[in-house]
C-alpha cells in the first residue's frame, strides 16, 4: 500500500514544472486570507493566466478552532453554545440541530409551542441570513449600497432576537428539551411589523439589484454547476437546489412543524450564479410565508421540558440528525458511550462541501467571475473550518 | 426504501456484512478490504443509487485499539440513508479511498488524515487540510497531547 | 421516489430584439437609480444612530446579556448558597465560586463569586441552571476597560450567608457581623494587593477608582 | 479641399455677437511680458497658485460631498463628527495621510513607485489649466483646447501603469493592466464624441466652443446627435476615470485595491485626489462642450428669456452644470454594480464605438446641410 502525503508547496511546485514553454506565463496569486471578498479568512491559491482563472486551490484552516475536540469535553447542553460559532448567521438553526439530536436520542417529545417557536425563529434566522448575503453579494459585484440596505433590514430581525433572546448573534436559545426563555410579550407584534415593513423592501431589493442589467450580465450563465457534480460534491441547500435538484430537508425529512405549514421550494434551472441568487431571494419570500402562517398560532404550553441543571446522559450508540440551515444541510453526528459527554461529536457543515464547488466551476472564467461565484455560494468561513 | 428492506437488500448484495446495533439509522459494518467494492455497488446499483457521500468521519476507539471509519450515504433518487462503518487497527489505519466515487470524499479524507492520521490508499493528494503541513500529531486522536492543551476541571 | 412537494422553478431568460434589450437595460438602470435617489431625498429614512450622543435615549432590551450580575435585595442580601452548580455548568470555566466556613456558625457560605468576563461567552447557562435565581444577565453593555485584568469581577457584595439564612437572624447588628463586605474588583487576579510584574503598586487602586467612577457616574 | 463657402454655416460662427469679454491669466501674462519679465512671472505664479489652491480645496470639497451623498444614498448620515456635520473630516483625513508612513514595498522599483502618483496628478493639473470657469477665469485659453484636453488627459494612465508595475504586487499589476486597456479603449469613444461638438462649433478652442452655444446648448441644438454624443462622452469619460460601474482597475472586491494596493500615506492621497479632480474635470469638459460651459441657458430668438437667464452670473452656471454632472457620477457609483473585464471591452468596441462613428458621420452631414436649431 502506498499512500503519498504531500504539502501545498510541493503541489504548487509540481504545477509550475508542468508548464510548457510555449504557453503564456501562468502565475499564482493568493486570494485571501486577507481579501475583501473572501468574507473572512478563506484563502484560495488562484492560478491565473492574465485575467483568466485556470485553477483554484482552497487552503483552509485559518479559523480552525477544534470545536469537535472541545465537544468531547463538553456536556450536551454546553456544546449547544459552541454551534453558535460555527455558522454565526444561522446560530439558532445550529442550536436546533444539536438539540434535536439529543432529544431524539433521549426520546423527548416536544410540545407544539416549542416546535412552533423554534420554527418561527429558524425562519427569521434564515431571512436575516439571506438578507446579509444579499447585501454582501451586491458589494462583491461592486455595488456598495445593497450592503447597507441589507444590513438595515437585518437589524430589525436582530432586534427581535435581542428582545426575546438577549443576544444578537451568538444566541444559544434553542436548548435540548425546549427553549431557554419563553418569547417576549412583544414578539408577535414585532414580527408582524417586520413582515409588513419588509415586503416592499424586498421588491426594492429586486429592482435595485436583481433587475439591474449589469448584474444580470455578471451572473447569468456564470459558474454553471450541473446537478450531478453538485450531488457528487455533496453540495446542499440553495447551491444544490439552484442546480435543479429538488432537495429540501424541511420537506423530505420534516422536523419542527414544517410538515404542517404550506411553502414551496424554489429550484434553479441550470445552476449558474443567477439561479443561486434567485433561489435565495425566493427563499426569503417562502420563509416569510411560513412565519406568517405560524405567528398567530402559537399555542400555550411549557417552553422547557427538561430540568436545566440535570446532566444529560444519552444511551450508548450513534446518532445522526440533520437540519436545513440557510446554507444547506447541517448534520450532527454523536457517538455516545453512555456518559454525560459525547465520546465523539462531529459536525457535517454545509459550507465544507459547498466551498469545493468553486474548484469545479471556476476554471476558465475571469477573476471577477470567481468573486461572483464565491459570493453566490454564500460561504461562511468558520463553518468550513469548525 | 425503508430501513428494514434497505438493510436486507444490502446484506443480500455483498458478503461479510454485519448489522450495526445501537444506531438511529440503517447502519452496516463491513471489513476494510471489501469497502471499495461495496461502495461502488452502493453507488452504481439502481436499487440503492447512493449518489451522495453526505459525511465521512472517523471514531477513535482508544480502548479497543481501532479506528472506525464512518460513511454517511444518501440517495437523492430514493431519499434513503445508510451508514457504513469499517474498523481498522490504530497502528495502520489505512482504508481504500473512495475519492474516485464521490468528489467530496477527496476533501473529507484529507480532513480525516489531518485530524486522525487516517491513511487512504489510492488518494491522489493526501495532505493536511486545516492544520499546517508541519504540524506534529493528529489532534482528534484520543491520546493526543500538546503543550497548549488545557485540561478541563471535572 | 416521487417528489411530492411543490417547487418553484427559476424563470427563463427573456430575449428581445436588440433595441428592445438596450432600452430595457437602460430602464433597469434608471429603476435602480430611482430607488437610491428616493433615499437621498428622504432624510427621514436615515437609520444611523449617533451612539455616544444618544446615550440618554438609548435603551437596551431588558433581556440583553450584557454582564452577569448577582441580584441583591433592598437589604443588600443575595440568595447564593455557594452550591457551585453554575461553576460546574459553565462551558469555559469563567465562573469560580469560592466558599468558606462561616466563622461563627461554621456553615458553608459564599466567600467570593468570581466571574471572568474576558472568557465568558454569554451563553446564559449559569443563569438558567441557578436553582435560587441569584444570577441574572443585564446591565451595562459598555464594558470596555483599558486593562483586561479588570475583567475579573467579584459579583457578591458581601461574604456571608444567603438571604434565607440571614433573615433567620432577627438582630440587625448580628446580621451585619456575619456579612463581610466584598469589592467588585477584589478578586484574586487583579486586585488582591499583590504587585504584578511590570506594573507599579497602586496602579490598580488608581484603575479601580476610575472604573468605579465610570460605573457610578 | 472644398473652397470657401462650401460649408453653409461657415459665416454663422463668425457673426456671433461677441459681448462676452474673454480674458485669461495667460493673456494677462503675455500682455505683461511686453513691459517686463517680472510682471509676467507674477501672473504665471498667480495662475499656478490659483490652480494648486483650487485643486486642494476642490479635492476636499468633492471628497466630503461624495461621502455625504453616499451616506444619504445608503440611509446613513456620512461624516458627522469633525466639525459641523463633519465638514472638517477631509481636513482631518488629509492630516492623517500626511503623517502616515510612506511605505515602499520590498523589491519594488523605487524611483517609479515614487514618481507614479506625481504623473497621475500632473496629468490632472495640466487639464485644469484650460478649464473655462467663467469668462476671464481661465488660466490659458489654448486654441487647440480640445486636442490639449484629450492629449494631456491621457497622461494619467501613465501614472497608473507605472504605479501598478512598480509596486511588485500581482494585484497591482492586474489592476494597472486593466486600467491601461480600459482607459486607452475608452479614450477613442470620448474623442469621437468630442469631435461632434468640434464639427458643430467649428473650433477647437474651448472659449469659442462656449461662445458658439450662445443661441443654445449643443446637447439640444443638434437634435439627437448632441444627446447621443453627450451620453457617449459621459459614459466613456466615466470609464476613463475608473469610477463605478467601470472601476475595475481598483475594483475592491476583486483586486483588493488594484493599482494602488501598495500605496500609503501621501502617495495614496495623490492618487485619491487625482481621482476626484478627474471627476470634476470630465464633468467640466462635458458641461463646456455640450451644456454651454458658463454660458447661461439661451434660446435663440427669445431675447427676453435670454436676458432673464443672464441675471445669474456665468460662474454660477458653470458651477451648477458641473456639480450636477458630478452628482450624476456619484449617483452612478452608489447604485450600480461593476462590469466584468470582457463586458467592459465589449461595451466599448461593440456598442459605444460604432454608435460614436455613426453619430460623428451624422453630425458631419447635419453641419453640412445646416440641420440644427439656431442655424
Amino acid at each position: 500500500m502506498s499512500v503519498i502525503v504531500s504539502s501545498l508547496e510541493q503541489r504548487i511546485r509540481a504545477d509550475n514544472l508542468k508548464e510548457s514553454p510555449l504557453s503564456t506565463q501562468e502565475y499564482f496569486v493568493n486570494m485571501g486570507p486577507q481579501h475583501p471578498s473572501t468574507h473572512g479568512v478563506l484563502r484560495m491559491v488562484v492560478k491565473l493566466d492574465g485575467e483568466t482563472v485556470r485553477e483554484v486551490i482552497p487552503v483552509l484552516g485559518y479559523i480552525h478552532r477544534g470545536i469537535e475536540k472541545m465537544g468531547e469535553s463538553f456536556g450536551y447542553r454546553q456544546f449547544v453554545h459552541m454551534t453558535d460559532r460555527i455558522d454565526y448567521l444561522s446560530a439558532l438553526i445550529n442550536n436546533w440541530a444539536v438539540s434535536m439530536t439529543v432529544e431524539k436520542a433521549a426520546k423527548i417529545e416536544l410540545n407544539d409551542r416549542i416546535q412552533i417557536i423554534r420554527t418561527i425563529m429558524a425562519e427569521l434566522q434564515r431571512i436575516q441570513s439571506h438578507q446579509l448575503w444579499w447585501g454582501v453579494f451586491g458589494m462583491d459585484m461592486g455595488a456598495f449600497t445593497p450592503f447597507l440596505y441589507g444590513f438595515r433590514d437585518r437589524e430589525i430581525i436582530t432586534d427581535i432576537f435581542e428582545e426575546t433572546i438577549g443576544a444578537r448573534l451568538t444566541m444559544n436559545y434553542i436548548q435540548p428539551g425546549g427553549l431557554m426563555f419563553d418569547i417576549h410579550p412583544n414578539f408577535q407584534k414585532r414580527v408582524k411589523d417586520f413582515l409588513k415593513y419588509f415586503k416592499p423592501k424586498l421588491e426594492e431589493y429586486e429592482t435595485l439589484l436583481s433587475g439591474n442589467v449589469i448584474l444580470q450580465e455578471r451572473v447569468r450563465n456564470v459558474g454553471i454547476m450541473d446537478a450531478k457534480t453538485a450531488i457528487s460534491i455533496g453540495a446542499t441547500g440553495p447551491v444544490l437546489r439552484a442546480s435543479g435538484v429538488k432537495h429540501d430537508l424541511r420537506k423530505l425529512d420534516p422536523y419542527g412543524v414544517y410538515d404542517k405549514v404550506d411553502f414551496d421550494v424554489p429550484v434553479g434551472r441550470i445552476g449558474d450564479c443567477w439561479d443561486r441568487y434567485w433561489v435565495r431571494i425566493e427563499e426569503i419570500k417562502q420563509s416569510m410565508r411560513i412565519v406568517e402562517q405560524l405567528i398567530d398560532n402559537i399555542p400555550e404550553g411549557k417552553t422547557m421540558l427538561m430540568k436545566p441543571a440535570v446532566k444529560i446522559k444519552l444511551p450508548e450508540g450513534t446518532y445522526y440528525s440533520q437540519v436545513e440551515t440557510p446554507r444547506g444541510v447541517l448534520g450532527v453526528f454523536v457517538v455516545s458511550d453512555g456518559k454525560d459527554k459525547p465520546y465523539r461529536i462531529h459536525l457535517r457543515t454545509p459550507n465544507f462541501n459547498n466551498i469545493w464547488s468553486i474548484t469545479e466551476m471556476s476554471s476558465n472564467w475571469r477573476l471577477g467571475d470567481l468573486v461572483a461565484m464565491l459570493s453566490s455560494l454564500d460561504v461562511v468561513v468558520p463553518d468550513i473550518d469548525r | 426504501m425503508d430501513n428494514q428492506s434497505l438493510i436486507a437488500a444490502v446484506t443480500a448484495a455483498a458478503n461479510n456484512i454485519k448489522l450495526r446495533e445501537k444506531a438511529d439509522r440503517a447502519a452496516i459494518e463491513v471489513p476494510a478490504e471489501g469497502l471499495l467494492a461495496l461502495m461502488q455497488k452502493l453507488r452504481d446499483d439502481a436499487q440503492f443509487s447512493f449518489d451522495m457521500l453526505c459525511d465521512h468521519t472517523v471514531i477513535d476507539w482508544l480502548a479497543e485499539g481501532t479506528f472506525e471509519f464512518v460513511y454517511q450515504l444518501y440517495s437523492m433518487t430514493h431519499q434513503h440513508y445508510l451508514m457504513v462503518l469499517t474498523r481498522v487497527s490504530r497502528d495502520n489505519p489505512t482504508v481504500p479511498s473512495v475519492s474516485s466515487l464521490w468528489k467530496i470524499a477527496e476533501w473529507q479524507e484529507r480532513e480525516c488524515y489531518d485530524m486522525f492520521g487516517a491513511l487512504y490508499d489510492g488518494h491522489k493528494d493526501l495532505r493536511r487540510l486545516f492544520l499546517e503541513d508541519d504540524w506534529k500529531g493528529f489532534p482528534l486522536r484520543k491520546d493526543y497531547k500538546d503543550d497548549f492543551m488545557l485540561e478541563r476541571p471535572q | 421516489m416521487e417528489i411530492k412537494f411543490k417547487t418553484l422553478v427559476a424563470p427563463e431568460i427573456k430575449r428581445g430584439c436588440l433595441m428592445g434589450n438596450m432600452f430595457n437595460a437602460l430602464g433597469s438602470l434608471w429603476k435602480g437609480m430611482k430607488i437610491t435617489i428616493y433615499y437621498l431625498t428622504h432624510p427621514s429614512t436615515v437609520v444611523t444612530q449617533q451612539y455616544p450622543e444618544n446615550r440618554e435615549t438609548l435603551k437596551m432590551m431588558d433581556r440583553f446579556r450584557a454582564q452577569l450580575t448577582m441580584a441583591h435585595d433592598e437589604n443588600g442580601h443575595h440568595t447564593c448558597t455557594a452550591c457551585g452548580i453554575c461553576d460546574q455548568n459553565c462551558p469555559n470555566g469563567s465562573i469560580n465560586v469560592v466558599d468558606r466556613k462561616n466563622p461563627i456558625t461554621g456553615k458553608k457560605e459564599l466567600d467570593r463569586y468570581i466571574w471572568r468576563m474576558d472568557s465568558c461567552t454569554f451563553c446564559n447557562i449559569c443563569v438558567q441552571v441557578c436553582p435560587f435565581g441569584t444570577l441574572e444577565m443585564k446591565g451595562n453593555f459598555e464594558a470596555s476597560v483599558y486593562d483586561r485584568r479588570l475583567f475579573v469581577y467579584t459579583l457578591n457584595k458581601y461574604a456571608g450567608p444567603d438571604q434565607k439564612n440571614l433573615l433567620k437572624i432577627e438582630n440587625l447588628d448580628d446580621r451585619k457581623k456575619q456579612m463581610e463586605s466584598r469589592d467588585i474588583f477584589g478578586g484574586p487576579v487583579p486586585l488582591s494587593g499583590q504587585s504584578i510584574a511590570g506594573l507599579e503598586a497602586g496602579v490598580f487602586d488608581q484603575l479601580r477608582k476610575t472604573e468605579e467612577a465610570a460605573t457610578n457616574g | 479641399m472644398p473652397g470657401p463657402g462650401f460649408w453653409p454655416n461657415e459665416q454663422v460662427i463668425g457673426e456671433i455677437d461677441m459681448n462676452w469679454e474673454i480674458k485669461t491669466v495667460a493673456m494677462f501674462a503675455s500682455e505683461a511680458l511686453r513691459e517686463g519679465y517680472l510682471g509676467a512671472a507674477g501672473y504665471i505664479i498667480l495662475g499656478v497658485v490659483a490652480i494648486a489652491g483650487f485643486l486642494a480645496v476642490l479635492g476636499m470639497v468633492l471628497i466630503y460631498a461624495e461621502r455625504k451623498v453616499a451616506g444619504h444614498f445608503q440611509c446613513r448620515l456620512g461624516p458627522m463628527r469633525v466639525g459641523w456635520h463633519g465638514v472638517l473630516q477631509t481636513v482631518a483625513d488629509t492630516i492623517k495621510l500626511f503623517l502616515k508612513e510612506d511605505i515602499v514595498p520590498f523589491q519594488a522599483d523605487k524611483v517609479l513607485h515614487i514618481l507614479a502618483p506625481l504623473f497621475t496628478l500632473l496629468g490632472t493639473l495640466l487639464v485644469l489649466a484650460v478649464v473655462p470657469f467663467s469668462p476671464g477665469m481661465q488660466v490659458a485659453d489654448v486654441n487647440i483646447g480640445v486636442v490639449y484636453v484629450t492629449a494631456v488627459g491621457g497622461f494619467g494612465v501613465l501614472g497608473i501603469l507605472l504605479g501598478g508595475w512598480s509596486s511588485n504586487n500581482k494585484w497591482s499589476l492586474v489592476g494597472a493592466m486593466r486600467a491601461g486597456a480600459q482607459i486607452i479603449s475608452y479614450e477613442v469613444s470620448a474623442t469621437l464624441a468630442l469631435l461632434v461638438v468640434v464639427l458643430f462649433s467649428g473650433s477647437l478652442k474651448l472659449s469659442d466652443i462656449i461662445l458658439s452655444q450662445e443661441q443654445g446648448w449643443w446637447i439640444w441644438r443638434a437634435p439627437v446627435v448632441g444627446l447621443v454624443g453627450f451620453v457617449i462622452f459621459f459614459i466613456a469619460s466615466t470609464a476613463e476615470i475608473n469610477r463605478t460601474p467601470f472601476d475595475l482597475p481598483e475594483g475592491e472586491s476583486e483586486l483588493t485595491a488594484g493599482f494602488h494596493t501598495e500605496y500609503s500615506g501621501m502617495r495614496f492621497a495623490f492618487f485619491f485626489l487625482a481621482e476626484f479632480i478627474n471627476m470634476f474635470i470630465i464633468s467640466a469638459i462635458a458641461a463646456t462642450l455640450y451644456l454651454g460651459g458658463w454660458m447661461p441657458f439661451h434660446i435663440g430668438g427669445l431675447d427676453g428669456f435670454n436676458a432673464v437667464m443672464d441675471l445669474l452670473p456665468p460662474g454660477a452656471w458653470f458651477a451648477g452644470k458641473t456639480s450636477f454632472l458630478i452628482f450624476v457620477l456619484m449617483w452612478f457609483r452608489w447604485t450600480f454594480p461593476r462590469l466584468r473585464v470582457d463586458q467592459l471591452m465589449r461595451l466599448e468596441w461593440k456598442i459605444l464605438l460604432p454608435i460614436g462613428f455613426v453619430n460623428l458621420i451624422a453630425a458631419a452631414f447635419m453641419v453640412m446641410f445646416g440641420w440644427y436649431y439656431g442655424n
